[in-house]
């Protein structure tokens, strides 16, 4: 894992990518994201965005991926999660189909979001953004797609409008 | 618990609005129900609704897109969608989102049915 | 990790073997264990099992082992997590201390446990053994310590006395 | 929350006994504390416990073998520990590893302080 800082604990998590194991991987950040001292505010900001992260891998880079085959171990869905001293740190990891960092960015505002006549696109990566304190997106053939998410933990829970 | 439940009619609103109530998580794996439950419903000539979401426990994009593209689709037919008394959690990530500007939202079903204007 | 049969999540978490991490471990754990549809009582039953199999390893496995130290790459508690679809597995991993098979094995009965005349031992395996439907022990230079432990799913929560 | 409290004296049992609010979880990692409060309350005379467990969310066997430490060495100086109210998961617990016909366990105040001979 890719946790250098000192730390306690560690978690991978390893899913098939399919939307059955959100629920699944929201109670385990949060299980953590308690545990590691933040409040429920953050703590929801946190769940909402790891759930952005995996729906997106889900729905574009697992896109067509059979709902009947099982294997994690050969296309995974894999989330990192790494509660440090002042902030925790999330990982989700994917080896489907990559995609440019300008696309992952999603919309730039609401005003873009609501402007959208039909189907509603880029919402889950603007939660990311807006929610998480540092996001970063890379992708390479040897690493798969990896979205680092990191958010760090406030003395007392205010949260900018 | 179940994950996900939709109740329509209970209390009804006769033929005024469909009252409906969402209870559990409403994400990318249950999100295809409700939006399918919907659509009948719409199809079926709905086009004001009260939705209670007071027991819902989470939503993330997929569930505020759905929403959001109800809302579009019954504003253009003058109809209307109230969410009614979403819990905390869900609250505060709708208004950081600016979602409260764009959703109605009520506290009492009088207020909900004041602003479906039956 | 050890789950070759088909699933939908596997979680893998490397801790600190500091007592400080229990709770966190039995917090996640026991959200798997919901989310694998165990009922309250086997739930309960997987969560203590698992809290006596590390305790073990931070007790036993790395006596010793300074507090202040927190590089879980290095001195690791690990703690493999595989719910399946009649089952969940659970292996505990330590790199530390060996011992026997048999001096894991504790207590026989309730009554050598109050039998002794001080410092109470051996219940941890006691509970371990009573609550998981099968325990595997095994110890060697290259895997460390391994402790897999199995609950199977009943279709009704029916406890044996 | 706090992972786990130990309270003494709320409610009191004057001088008869001692009354002790146990809350949390009682683990490897919170038993020394627990453990060292007992002690220090044994060594100042202590012999009577009604320790109320009501809140007590979760016991591994290192909380168990200190309450089984403390009611062995009680009873040796003729004193007693009673358990108050475990709650139904720490009951279960208990009750499947036989330690339900070991301890003593009180539903009520009055039963206690009968148990404990008060
Ligand atoms: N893990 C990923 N793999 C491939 N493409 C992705 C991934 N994550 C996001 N994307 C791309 O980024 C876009 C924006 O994602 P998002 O903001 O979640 O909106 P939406 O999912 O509604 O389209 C997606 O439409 C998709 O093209
Ligand atoms: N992971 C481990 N590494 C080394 N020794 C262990 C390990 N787990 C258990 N043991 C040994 O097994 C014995 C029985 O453990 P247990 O039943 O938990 O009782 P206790 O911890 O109270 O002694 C311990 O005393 C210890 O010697």
């Amino acid at each position: 894992m890719e946790c250098t800082e000192r730390q306690i604990a560690a978690l991978d998590l390893v899913c098939s990518p399919r939307t059955e194991v959100l629920n699944l991987i929201r109670n385990v950040v949060t299980t953590v994201s308690r545990e590691a001292g933040f409040g429920p505010d953050d703590t929801s900001q946190i769940e909402i965005s790891v759930d952005e992260a995996c729906t997106n891998v889900i729905r574009h880079a697992y896109t067509g991926y059979p709902k009947g085959a099982d294997d994690p171990g050969q296309v995974a869905l894999r989330v990192q999660i790494c509660p440090m001293a002042d902030r925790m740190a999330i990982t989700v990891i994917d080896q489907g189909r990559r995609t440019s960092c300008e696309a992952f960015r999603g919309i730039a505002s609401l005003e873009e979001y609501i402007a959208q006549p039909q189907a509603h696109h880029g919402l889950g990566s603007y939660i990311i953004s807006r929610f998480m304190d540092k996001v970063e997106y890379h992708s390479s053939p040897e690493t798969g797609t990896v979205l680092v998410m990191v958010k760090y933990r406030r003395s007392t829970e205010e949260t900018a409008p | 618990m179940k994950p996900f439940e939709l109740l329509e009619g209970q209390p009804a609103g006769g033929d005024r609005y469909i009252g409906l109530t969402l209870k559990g998580y409403l994400d990318a794996h249950t999100v295809t129900e409700f939006e399918s439950h919907m659509d009948r419903s719409i199809e079926q000539g709905g086009r004001r609704y009260l939705l209670d979401v007071s027991e819902l426990s989470y939503i993330s994009s997929a569930g505020i897109g759905a929403l959001m593209g109800l809302t579009q689709r019954l504003r253009r037919e003058q109809g209307e969608l109230v969410l009614l008394r979403p819990n905390e959690k869900v609250f505060k990530i709708l208004e950081k989102l600016g979602f409260t500007k764009i959703f109605r939202l009520a506290w009492t079903r009088e207020e909900g049915e004041r602003m479906l204007g039956v």
